[in-house]
């Protein structure tokens, strides 16, 4: 079983039961400085572990990148 | 002749605040970060993207003493993605600072004013430190501070166009009437022009395009350093004034007739 | 970026050379010039009055480690007149420096063109580093710099006005054709002048006024001193180019759309 | 070439706009008026006072053939005040357009964007012919467009000054962006500058303070008008382009060679 | 307001002097002559080729009445080529008006103020009515009038360039002191800009480029004509004051209040 | 009996039962070019002689100045 | 025999005994608005008829162009 | 006897046979830096104990104001 989530606009699909520290483990190498949007909320890093996806879910990871 | 500018109770060093745009690579930026001996450096955000990992902007930035990040809003169309980026932004970094930018035009990049004023008021009553791109519009920069912002940074030109402060008329408006900081941001190219913003009054100038897109940037930053230093010296030492006929420097007294 | 100014064969260190008119008193001109930088410093003919004996600038100037002056011709109103100072003037201090300042009418103190010409003609004959201050004329410049002149000091803006430069485009075609350095002489009012003179190009830059007249000279002399080492720095770092339209330094990429 | 200027629907023969205040008299306003060749005045309101009766304005001024009348929403500190201005001054005269103008500060007297936006929207959706005098700010300018205003009518200067078109880099931008007819209003002072205006492709120009504070405000106005002329006349035949370097118009054949 | 110019005891009913060269044709050019205004015409000498006769220049021109011909030097190098150059353009068409154009750089085409002097000096003594072309040098100016000339033309900017009168601080010095007309010379593009020239006190000006190069001379010439007139209306009206403050057009009573 | 009123922020006062066209018949010379604004609400011409005045009413009496 | 002048820099043959207006009756069509020029001096119109062309003359014959 | 010269223009007497060494002598206090010119000639420092000054003389005496 899978769930099937959107990462960035993109279809993404994780593990049944997969949790936003799961998702990111995923990427490698491992991203630093992130920001995580679950369905337009943003969600903690404290709660990474325990923010589980579900199906339909609208992921949306954001980073820094140089801007003036 | 104190140096300090503070902004919503942070003290900075430095009367210089960089971008971090356009920078050939981030060992560059960082370069130029140092030289410029700003303490507050943008950045903007965007989406990570898994398959293309790019370098690491936040580490080394904030691997910087005493620098502080100052995420911007750029790709907002409105108040409600403003306000939303720079609650994404605080998290990511932790910092107070936003630069509220919401140009809905790709074309000239230019400020909406209402929009601005809607997410400027919005943020400033949560406790960022909130600095708005905004047009050099006098009465929108008052109405921005009566709701709070930390700053005004009206354009000296539209971004990257170098065409430096074609809005002095305005921007001297705006310094005489407000009671926070003037900071001019975009347009710039010159550290002469830089020199100049300061020596009229405004607190500070943003650039990144003039130190990004140079031939030098770690040479640019660094004469941007000293010529917004200059200008600091030369707003505290009272410029010379003006005058419609000439004055002589010379004795003109005729010792050598014949 | 070597900083170094050569000019008749004699190096200079710094790229702004300081007028000592106009000050309150010689300790605060002497301040100045230290607080400058200046390798290079003007001072002007008078007669000698036994009743009224005053400082003697001469001596503490001469007293600054490396500083050379260059002496001026104000006063003279033609050629011969000129001439004549400036051999009064090299008995006096032994500097081979002589600025050629020939301006008949004491309400704008311009430059005559025809007796500059042919007093600088005489003058580089003679082995004097010839320095003219001119109107900002391309051809006038070139013709001086075929009698020999060491440096061309167009005007920016008439002397002690502070309209900084004034004749830029002209300026410009004098460093596009010049082969001996460009030095802005006259207008120039605030540090950020000093530096964009810089930046188009110019050698160097003369002020006297925008120091002397200042609320505080020492400070302002520093911040001439800043200005110009920015300005030299931009050149050698490559100012940005500019563009018609505007070029987005952050990501514009709508990345918070719902 | 055709001169006809169209406004909400209103065919105007003219494209100089003419404000009806600070005159010496009504007389010389109204001969003013006419010199002018104007086809649309602005006008303002005021209590009437019974113990001091004035001069009747818009009797003389509707006496004029073809003329149209534009209040103006002057004392309106907010959108609210300017509607309700509007709606006087629309059963005061009949006439449709209206010059939407909220300035806060009595100092300056720039317009609050905010408010304006808002009086626009409303006044736009009622019929009237929407005038905006704005900040020269290119995204309001179009966000005003959106509400249906009639034209956009951005600063040159502040009212009164006579600084020109210090707002020129932003204007420039505005028009190329603008779907509807774009009038510099407030700043000129010289018929030159009005020239310039609609050279760069403004479709009028509002003055006020350049004809009735000038010396002679007939002849002036007759200025105006010709310039204006001039300055469309010139649009139409399409200025030479700039060039960086000199181009000649002589021959120079070296025909003349001993 | 008499709008009449006396240049060297001849009367003319026109403030635009036009130049004759660059024109598709000689047809286009006359058009354009009629279409001004002017009552007179530049024109320059060349070989005659007798394997390519083009159109006869001078036989149209003279044709058009009260037209009077202003040959220039151009091709001179030196005082002595353009005297030799004014006495065969006398001989070729009677006219006593010589432009003397002194230009021995083909790329800037700037004026040579020695060569330029010494050519008028010459002139001036034989019964020529003598109009430089000159640097906008304002003690040249005043050397000139002393040999006589009967007017001087400095310049705006260089030949071809459009761009405008950047040597404007320099002008209006010239103007000050002048007892012979000023006339602009070189370097306007737009009707405006004729305009400004006039409004701030010159005689008259001279284009060429900027009617040949635009898009449609005929219109473009008879632009310049109502902008010439335009600035004149402004000169004798007396422009408003300039403020650094604004002033109110409109009462300010808040009439309006709740 | 009299009726009070405010006029452009002044007492003023009027006889009872006046109607707006009483209040402007009492100005010498008649005014030409105005508008009326009765406690906020705009008075159209045809309804001059209709309106009444009562105590306390707010009277605006707008005309037009020169104006930029 | 003929006579070698120079014409605006370039060799030309004239009849022995040319004089200025023959050297112009040359030309076709006819010149108009000319000056003449010969060994640096001025040849005034009246004189076209006498003023002889030798052997080595420059000649100079200059016309009106645009010009600004 | 006196020598009567012009000093800066303004009369000035010395006795009979007074050098430029002598005129600057008679200075209070001494003057530093300057040049003498007699009658339009510049003298040198070296000459000032031998170059005698005669009826007539125009001396000046020049040195270094502030200038720019």
């Amino acid at each position: 079983m899978a769930v099937h989530i959107s990462l960035n606009d993109k279809n993404h699909d994780l593990p049944d039961g997969a949790t936003v520290a799961r998702l990111l483990a995923g990427f490698s190498p491992q991203p630093k400085g992130i920001a995580v949007v679950v369905n337009g909320g943003i969600v903690p890093k404290a709660a990474y572990e325990t923010t589980k996806l579900t199906d339909g879910d609208q992921v949306e990871v954001l980073t820094f990148a140089g801007g003036g | 002749m104190d140096d300090t500018l503070i902004l919503g109770g942070e003290t900075l060093s430095s009367r210089l605040i960089l971008g971090s745009g356009k920078f050939a690579d981030t060992a560059t930026m960082i370069a130029a970060v140092k030289a410029s001996g700003t303490g507050l450096v943008t950045v903007a955000l965007r989406r990570f993207n898994p398959d293309q990992p790019t370098d690491d902007l936040m580490g080394p930035l904030m691997a910087i003493p005493g620098l502080k990040l100052m995420p911007n809003t750029s790709g907002a169309r409105d108040a409600k993605e403003a306000v939303k980026a720079a609650y994404i932004a605080r998290e990511l970094c932790g910092s107070r600072f936003i630069k509220v930018e919401i140009h809905p035009n790709p074309h000239h990049l230019l400020p909406d004013p209402i929009e601005t004023y809607e997410a400027c008021r919005i943020l400033a009553a949560d406790d960022f430190i909130v600095m708005p791109y905004m047009p050099a519009d006098p009465v929108l920069a008052k109405r921005l501070e009566e709701v709070g912002v930390a700053s005004v940074m009206p354009l000296g030109a539209a971004i990257g166009t170098g065409h430096g402060m074609a809005t002095r008329e305005m921007i001297e408006i705006i310094i005489r009437d407000s009671h926070v900081p003037v900071i001019v941001d975009a347009g710039l190219r010159a550290p002469s022009e830089a020199a100049a913003a300061i020596e009229m009054g405004c607190a500070a100038v943003l650039v990144n395009s003039a130190v990004a897109a140079s031939d030098h940037p770690v040479g640019m930053a660094e004469a941007f350093k000293e010529a917004v230093a200059a200008g600091w010296k030369a707003w505290c030492s009272g410029l010379m004034p003006t005058s419609e006929t000439a004055v002589a420097t010379s004795p003109l007294t005729s010792f050598l007739g014949s």
